[in-house]
């Protein structure tokens, strides 16, 4: 089978997934208390102003014909309108998107960059005191709420030091946009030539993502930690030592490459978990991301945009276990066969 | 390896299923300092949450028009808050709904996951199909946005709060169990049961399931800590338990505002107290699988 | 003979203890172990497990793993001392100057590197080829053990090789910087008895033409009989024997030496000629009763049984239509079984002796073909539903391995109860626990070990809990799926009497699958060998180990190990043994 | 929205951003005619008139867009300033005549007035904009409809600057309702050229593009991060604002924002919590500004459908068990206007707010309770917006622990926002609920109306009383001037005094924070930042 193929089959294999996903969103903002007539009826609204909304957003009709409605929507690529922000919830999520992306990503990059060293070592030191304290690190990381985390920082490194810049999104006021080519701030403004934009935006990132890979760190560092031992007490492990390679090269070629394949499926784990766990940092950080949008849009049952935002999170982690499959098949040749 | 440890085992005399437990307890804990502070609190935890409403100096509840927002002190040692209530009797009192929450939201998610897990992995088929299909579905929703739908949805009692977390806990327990009783399945002491005339039920749940534990155990204890942060998320975004109630992450929530007026107080008892307890679960894991171990014993 | 004592020897092992830390403190592994190794020597170091074999050719290579350590004693290796060596100086050794094989050659490999570079890793590391070159030596370092296609072979990852092709790959690397002494552990085991031969027949033309030394670990006495000069016996720890080959096997001293060499199945013995005289109680001293009560009529016959393995078709396949054809892993066998006969089913991994006898066990469903027991078709009732017929109990099975087939968390008591509570329909605690009791004498196994858990138990121990537990129901029919294949020598022999003397009390019928013509000819009255899914041949034991007919038996015959010095080879008897030890 | 749209919109969005390719920075963020605003919450749409706009962006119809007529302002007590409801001034309309049967108003455009495209504003304009208002529904079409205008035929294009609006009957409230957000006035020739035939008022295009004559001009909006305004220096409505450029910052974190006004990132954190506005009051480092919001009560409704609760006795019970002065506390913190503890029973005079003859009184409250039949106690249920916690919460929580000691047992419901408005106010179904209705035109009859009328939209304890539903009918359009107006006031304001279906808490204030360099802010009734009147020193 081609790999062509092989990625149609795994399309193939998520559209029951994303249909599921369809219908549970569906029936779940249709279930949430609360008309949203009502709601954005405004301040002195009459029943018959209600009336009128509930007839223009359409949820006066029956369950089955709002569903109807809403695939014949979806198969027309429309999303349907965000109530609360007043967007296309589709051009919502696209300018949002890359915001949530950029965040996730840099703060997993800052937590794999700290928690498979450490993992590493707590492997190579096992039942050490080092491996004591990586797990203490790693685990204290993980034992407190994002937001809190969050809102400690910006106290202290904001409010008190005066070192961040206010949590303020992704820009401070002093800068503009950057062209957008990949949605990045800072990549954008880097191809732009905008370097203190850069500098803005990479410095308005750093609180945030600090915050959310502190929170990432303990899966990533367990997980290496485990597949690091496990690499380590393996036969060919053996056989390489008894070869006489060097101890770097048997740590990082024989057993690092080894421990990653589990490390790879994990990431893909902490990465959707992120995706969804930074709606409270994005409500800390006034990050303009899907995150904070959804918590706005699910307070105020605003339909919408709560459907659009799980499918296109649906979308993504599709699109994640494809990346983390082809991923894994570069890793592991044992992949590329069994297809 | 094994053999060496056979020899000194063969001259080890009898001793009752209780000492041995108790032996065994005791190597688990001494073997690893941080397994044992991870119990030591705990038990602290738990005795917290049984004595601890009984021994608080002060009405959780109370409010106290003259006392609101005063910074800890020798009769209200971890202050008190914006209605004059005595925050360390909140976080103590607290102690018991957190403990709650997370036990009967794994408790939950626990026995409906690997009681799917199990029948999926053991017997395959469309059931494996179906309910493979439903995980997918479960783990494509970001988990905490699923978890806030559905409190939305169903209103922001305890046990709502309970059964979110528990359905976004699910996927894990059913994804483990059915990959560990799959790998059980043929086993040689599955076919040898079998053979012995058990019936497929019996097999999986009185041979296969009891060996599936270990892993699961890691799982569990990492559950534990991961719901109570999920309830102060839910608090966060004032989805959490309702109040006056006392609870952890919805004081920390309400206390967070506080920090930047400088009642950092508020914020950092629950905090910590939350913190305590997530931490005591998430190193509680390995010990935990040790102990359900037999291979552990000797 | 006297060789090694002109030349100082290239590894010399000195009053070298090795300790463990374990739970239980420290555990001494190996006690005060001598030995040396002269130039182009070929040194076997003979024991069952536990004995400290391996541990102490870890210990020379240093790679004990952290828990063990060497406590005292020296190794000096071509003037170097091993023993203090500093790591840095020990990894420029490994490989260049010492290198090693291991059993299980394809976790040996890592799975996610090319096989050439494995090789070239080694090449490379020891400055034996630089950057450039390294790929075309590592190809002929491939080429040299004789894999077929070497540049090709190059590129393959384990996964895609054989477990031989896997087992030459380690030995090129270990044998890519030519190193002065090969220290071979168990490099067989796990191997089908005909690559063993092949790879053993490698190794022995490698190292000689290189005039390399070899260290040979092994469990097996007629491996190190034919391929080692000299033979080092250890136990429990201790080196209790060093000999050169003829005179260990001519004229043993220890009597564990003797005990070894006596439990190793050989053309000549009976089964009761396998126990050492000091374990033959009197009942077991009395020969076996003929096997005259075999009877005509047939309790089992097998007709063109087939078992299809379909892989699931995959989507691309089920889009347009079609399947593979699936794997026959059974292709139409028939044979049958006498009430009390004793059948051996013979062949090499994947010839479908497995397949076939958990279809017989009603484990796994027939694609076709008919199973009659007493006359009645078993493959009516499915085999999901089994378990409830009446037919189970006179069924039964004796599994592979006595370790896995017993659950972990039930103790040996529990497990031999199982049947009696699910088909003997037994409530009573304190009757069940006595049968259980009764059935534990009859195995052999002290019956204060039956509260203990499978990891606690030894093999032997396990082996018997396994026993036991089948032959509860008194079954008609026991299927014996290469009961002894885990199990060390001595202990083999014990079992394999045990089992020869519970056929004769409770006229049981076997069907005895094993991988062993030696162990199948002292336990069966006829014997059949399988190949890729079909009977090759099938007959009277003596007959077909005797006078094969098909190409195949013989080449299975003929692989097996056959020191000139082990009894019963050179004469058919064995009479050197059992003069000596009487 | 289709792909097509989409893709046009994504292509505005790189368009206007490549229209500045000179502007590496916004130079101007830090200068002086850059005033920089906090706000907690989103603005949705820049078309007041569109279904589902949100309250925040009625801002953006304050900013850039004029009305007929304004209000005045007046100079509080504390120095802060305020709009005053009793002066009507002309912003579009340069002046305006009553007819002598009060049924007609005559208004004179400014001849100056222009939109931002340079046309004249015209009475056709005018009368667009009132028509769209009217059409769309919802809210514009029931804000329209407290002045007396419920029909298109109600507007009549005089000449092109000279505009009428017909009245069915005389109403005191017709000209001040001609100053409220909603009635804007809309560039219709721009609205027309962008209607469809499916969109005959424009809404998806001023939506997102204002078309207005407003002192400000949308420069940028990024929903869900900032709006920022550029003066328009054609302004004819009134004196043109002191800063060039308005950064409206939506920032949800309170904690943010009061730590970016303290530490003088930002000139003005407008609605500020009453915690946050008593200690930066206290710590002076910057301005803090908390004026009383007109015609506003913070009360705790009683259900009259609620059985218990159908007693009167049973309310004033309920209104003497409730700890006033520790609520106001800790709660408000001490921010607001008390309405308890009046001394007479009978309202002195037709102010309104006033305080109520209610005080802090247990032995009173359990008194009255044992004349009822619920002298044994009961529960209830006590409700308040997850939205306004910040003070529900405290106040709840003091009531329950009050009310439990005279053996009324209340169990807290916390109700997120968009069920809030279903269960509290739509479907009227809370037995018991902390509620916060404020009028925007400043009347006691405006509030009546609203609250204490059987079926509108604020009377959420359903209360039901013939007099006061006629006493309400007769002095909703009735000059305050007239005679028998204030009598007719207090008869009503005596009639929520005994019977008690809302028991106040407090008057509400509108706290914001500003550096001491922002001058010129002004409360509204509307409670929007009015940027048109800011400053910077």
């Amino acid at each position: 089978m081609g790999s062509l193929g092989l990625i149609l089959a795994r399309v193939l294999q998520a559209v029951p997934t994303l249909f599921g996903i369809v219908v549970v969103t569906f029936l779940l903002t249709r279930a949430l208390p609360g008309d949203p007539a009502a709601y954005f009826a405004g301040a002195a609204a009459t029943p018959e102003s209600i009336a009128e909304i509930r007839a223009q957003l359409g949820t006066d009709q029956p369950l089955p014909l709002q569903f109807v409605r809403y695939l014949k929507d979806l198969g027309s690529g429309n999303l349907g309108q965000s109530v609360s922000t007043g967007q296309p919830v589709a051009s919502e999520l696209l300018r949002r998107l890359p915001a949530s992306l950029e965040l996730t990503l840099t703060a997993l990059l800052i937590s794999v960059s700290v928690a498979i060293p450490l993992g590493v070592l707590a492997a190579v030191r096992q039942d050490t005191w080092i491996d004591q304290l990586c797990r203490f690190v790693v685990t204290a990381g993980v034992s407190l709420p994002t937001f809190f985390t969050g809102l400690l920082l910006v106290y202290v490194f904001y409010f008190l030091l005066g070192w961040a810049p206010a949590p303020l999104g992704r820009l401070d006021m002093l800068h503009i946009t950057p062209p957008p080519v990949t949605g990045f701030l800072v990549i954008d403004s880097l191809i732009a030539r905008e370097w203190s934009t850069a500098w803005s935006a990479l410095k308005q990132l750093l609180l945030p993502s600090i915050t959310l890979a502190l929170f990432t760190l303990a899966p990533i560092a367990r997980m290496t930690r485990a597949s690091m031992l496990q690499a380590l007490a393996s036969e060919y492990l053996r056989t390489a030592r008894a070869a006489g390679l060097s101890s770097s090269r048997v740590l990082m070629v024989y057993a690092f490459r080894n421990a990653l394949l589990p490390v790879v499926t994990t990431l893909g784990m902490v990465f959707s978990f992120t995706l969804g766990a930074n709606v409270l940092v994005e409500k800390v950080f006034a990050w303009p991301g899907i995150g904070s949008f959804a918590i706005e849009a699910l307070v105020v049952s605003d339909y919408a945009a709560v459907q659009g935002f799980v499918l296109s999170m649906a979308v993504l982690f599709v699109l994640l276990n494809l990346v983390i499959d082809t991923l894994y098949t570069l890793i592991d040749p044992r992949v590329r066969i069994d297809g | 390896m094994t053999d060496i440890t056979i020899n000194t085992i063969t001259a080890a005399p009898r001793s009752s299923a209780w000492s041995r437990g108790f032996a065994h307890f005791r190597y688990v804990m001494t073997s690893n300092p941080v397994t044992l502070l991870a119990f030591v609190m705990l038990a602290a935890m738990i005795l917290i949450a049984v004595f601890g409403p009984a021994l608080v100096p002060h009405d959780p509840l109370a409010t106290a028009a003259d006392k609101a927002l005063k910074p800890p002190s020798l009769q209200h040692w971890f202050g008190t808050d914006q209605l004059g209530r005595d925050v360390f009797s909140r976080v103590i009192v607290a102690t018991r709904l957190d403990l709650l929450i997370s036990v009967s939201a794994v408790a939950l998610s626990f026995f409906v996951g690997v009681a799917m897990g199990a029948c999926a992995g053991y017997w395959g088929g469309w059931f494996d199909k179906l309910s493979g299909r439903l995980l997918d579905t479960i783990m494509a929703f970001p988990l905490f946005v699923l978890a806030m739908g559905i409190v939305a949805a169903a209103g922001n009692t305890i046990q709502n709060i309970v059964i979110a977390t528990a359905i976004i806990n699910l996927p894990f327990y059913a994804r483990v169990a059915r990959a560990e009783v799959s790998i059980r399945r043929n086993a040689g002491y599955v076919q040898a049961a079998r053979l012995s005339g058990n019936s497929e039920l019996r097999i999986l749940i009185e041979k296969i399931l009891p060996n599936t534990l270990p892993p699961m155990m890691v799982q569990l204890s990492l559950n534990m800590g991961w719901a109570i942060l999920n309830a102060a998320g839910l608090s966060f975004i004032g989805l959490g338990v309702r109040p006056p109630t006392a609870e952890w992450g919805i004081m920390v929530a309400e206390g967070a505002n506080f920090i930047v007026s400088g009642e950092w107080w508020l914020a950092l008892f629950p905090g910590a107290a939350l913190m305590l307890a997530v931490f005591t679960f998430n190193l509680l894991g390995d010990g935990l699988r040790d102990l359900v171990d037999p291979q552990r014993r000797t | 003979m006297s060789a090694p004592l002109h030349n100082p020897p290239l590894l010399a092992v000195r009053d070298l203890c090795v300790e463990f830390a374990t739970r239980k403190g420290p555990v001494t592994a190996v006690r005060a172990v001598n030995l040396q190794v002269a130039k182009g020597e070929t040194l076997g170091i003979v024991g069952e497990s536990g004995s400290g074999k391996s541990v102490t050719s870890y210990a020379v290579m240093r790679i004990l793993d952290r828990a063990g350590r060497i406590v005292s004693g020296g190794i000096e290796f071509g003037g170097m001392q091993l023993h203090s060596a500093d790591e840095a100086m020990m990894s420029d050794l490994r490989g260049r100057e010492i290198s090693m094989i291991f059993q299980n050659p394809r976790a040996a490999l890592n799975p996610i590197r090319q096989v050439g570079k494995q090789i070239e890793d080694v090449l490379i590391r020891h400055a034996q080829a630089t950057h450039d070159q390294a790929k075309q030596k590592a190809i002929e370092a491939l080429e040299k053990v004789r894999i077929r296609d070497a540049a090709k072979r190059y590129h393959a990852y384990p996964f895609e090789l054989s477990g031989g092709m896997c087992q030459r790959v380690v030995i090129a690397i270990a044998l890519a910087c030519r190193p002065q002494l090969l220290i071979a552990d168990e490099p067989t085991t796990g191997l089908d008895v005909t690559t063993q031969k092949a790879v053993m027949e490698l190794v022995r033309e490698l190292t000689r033409s290189e005039g390399m030394s070899t260290l040979l670990i092994t469990h097996d006495l007629g491996l190190a009989g034919e391929y080692c000069d000299r033979i080092v016996v250890m136990e429990k720890g201790e080196v209790i024997e060093q000999q050169d080959t003829a005179g260990l096997f001519t004229a043993p001293a220890h009597p564990y030496t003797r005990r070894l060499i006596r439990s190793t199945p050989h053309s000549a013995a009976t089964v009761r000629d396998l126990l050492p005289e000091d374990l033959r109680t009197p009942d077991l001293r009395t020969p076996l009763p003929p096997a005259a009560a075999v009877s005509a009529e047939p309790l089992l016959e097998v007709r063109d049984l087939v078992k299809v393995f379909e892989s699931p078709p995959s989507l691309i396949q089920r889009l347009r239509g079609k399947s593979d054809a699936g794997y026959r892993a059974v292709d139409g066998i028939s044979f049958s079984i006498a009430r009390g006969e004793s059948v051996g089913l013979v062949g090499e991994s994947g010839c479908g002796k497995s397949t076939t006898s958990a279809m017989v066990m009603r484990l796994l469903d027939a694609t076709s073909g008919s199973i009659r027991f007493k006359g009645q078709e078993l493959t009516a009732v499915s085999a999901a539903a089994f378990a409830s017929t009446p037919q189970r109990r006179e069924l039964q099975m004796v599994f592979q391995d006595p370790h896995e087939s017993l659950n972990p968390r039930a103790t040996a008591a529990q497990s031999i109860a199982d049947p009696l509570r699910r088909l003997e329909g037994m409530t009573d605690g304190a009757a069940i626990r006595n049968r259980v009791e009764e059935l534990a004498t009859q195995v052999g196994l002290p019956p204060d070990l039956l509260d203990r858990l499978p990891h606690q138990l030894s093999g032997g121990q396990k082996a018997r809990v396994g026993i036991a537990r089948a032959i509860s129901t008194r079954p008609e029919l026991l299927i014996l799926d290469e009961p002894t294949a885990a199990l060390d020598v001595s202990v083999q022999a014990v079992v394999l009497n045990l089992l020869a003397d519970l056929k004769a009390a409770f006229g049981m019928s076997y069907l005895f699958v094993s991988h062993d013509l030696e162990v199948v000819r002292l336990l069966c009255d006829r014997v059949i060998v399988m190949r890729a899914g079909s009977i090759v041949e099938a007959g009277p034991t003596a007959q077909v180990l005797s006078n094969p007919q098909a190409e195949y038996t013989r080449e299975l015959l003929s692989a097996i190990p056959r020191p000139a010095h082990l009894p019963g080879h050179a004469g058919r008897q064995a009479p050197a043994v059992i003069a000596g030890a009487a | 929205m289709n792909r097509r749209e989409l893709l046009k919109s994504a292509g505005a969005v790189a368009a206007g951003a490549a229209l500045l390719p000179f502007l590496k920075t916004n130079a101007w963020a830090q200068s002086a005619s850059t005033a920089v605003v906090l706000i907690g919450n989103t603005i949705n749409s820049l078309d007041i008139h569109r279904p589902g706009t949100n309250r925040p962006s009625y801002q953006v119809a304050v900013n850039v867009y004029d009305r007929l007529v304004t209000f005045g302002t007046k100079k509080l007590a504390d120095g802060s300033l305020s709009y005053d409801y009793d002066k009507i001034e002309p912003e579009l309309a340069e002046s305006w005549q009553i007819s002598s049967d009060r049924k007609a108003i005559l208004f004179k455009l400014k001849p100056n007035a222009t939109f931002w495209d340079g046309t004249p504003v015209t009475a056709e304009d005018v009368k667009w904009s009132f028509d769209r208002a009217l059409a769309l529904g919802g809210f514009p079409r029931v804000q329209m409809g407290a002045g007396g205008f419920v029909d298109p035929a109600q507007f009549v294009v005089v000449d092109s600057k000279t505009f009428r609006v017909d009245l069915k009957q005389p109403s005191k409230l017709a000209v001040p309702n001609l100053g409220v957000p909603v009635a804007v006035v809309i560039n219709s020739k721009v609205a027309r050229a962008n209607a469809t035939d499916k969109d005959p008022w424009a809404t998806e295009y001023l939506h997102r593009t204002p078309a207005g004559s407003g002192a400000f001009r949308v420069e940028r909006w990024e929903p869900g991060q900032q709006l920022v305004y550029t003066r328009n220096d054609k302004w004819v409505g009134g004196p043109l604002p002191g800063v060039q450029r308005v950064i409206i910052r939506e920032v949800p974190a309170t904690a943010t924002r009061r730590a970016m006004v303290e530490r003088g990132d930002a000139h003005l954190s407008f609605q500020i919590p009453n915690k946050d506005a008593q200690e930066l009051a206290a710590a002076k480092k910057v301005k803090v500004t908390g004026s009383p919001i007109d015609n506003c009560l913070y009360v705790a409704c009683l259900n009259t459908n609620f059985e218990p609760f159908r007693d009167a006795k049973v309310r004033q019970a309920v209104a003497f068990a409730i700890p006033y002065e520790q609520i106001f506390k800790q709660a408000a913190f001490g921010r607001g206007v008390p309405m308890w503890g009046a001394k007479s029973a009978k309202p002195a005079t037709a102010a309104w707010p006033q305080k109520f003859p209610y005080d802090f009184d247990l032995k009173k409250a359990q008194a009255l309770l044992a004349q009822t039949k619920y002298k044994g106690g009961f529960e209830v249920p006590l409700s308040y917006d997850l939205g306004e916690a910040d003070w529900g919460e405290p106040a709840a929580l003091l009531i329950q622990e009050s009310l439990g000691k005279i053996g009324i047992k209340v169990t807290l419901d916390k109700v997120p926002g968009a069920n809030w408005r279903t269960v509290a106010l739509v479907e009227k179904k809370l037995p018991f609920l902390l509620e916060n209705f404020g009028g925007w035109l400043n009347t006691p009859c405006y509030y009546f109306y609203w609250a204490y009328i059987k079926g509108n939209l604020f009377n959420a304890s359903n209360y039901d009383d013939p007099a006061v539903a006629k006493l309400v009918e007769e002095t909703l359009h009735m000059e305050k001037s007239d005679k028998s107006y204030e009598p007719k006031i207090r008869q009503m304001i005596q009639k929520a005094f005994d019977d008690l279906p809302r028991i106040p808490l407090w008057q509400p204030t509108l706290e914001s924070a500003m550096s001491p360099k922002l001058q010129g802010y002004e409360f509204w009734f509307h409670r929007q930042v009015d940027a048109r009147s800011l400053k910077l020193t």
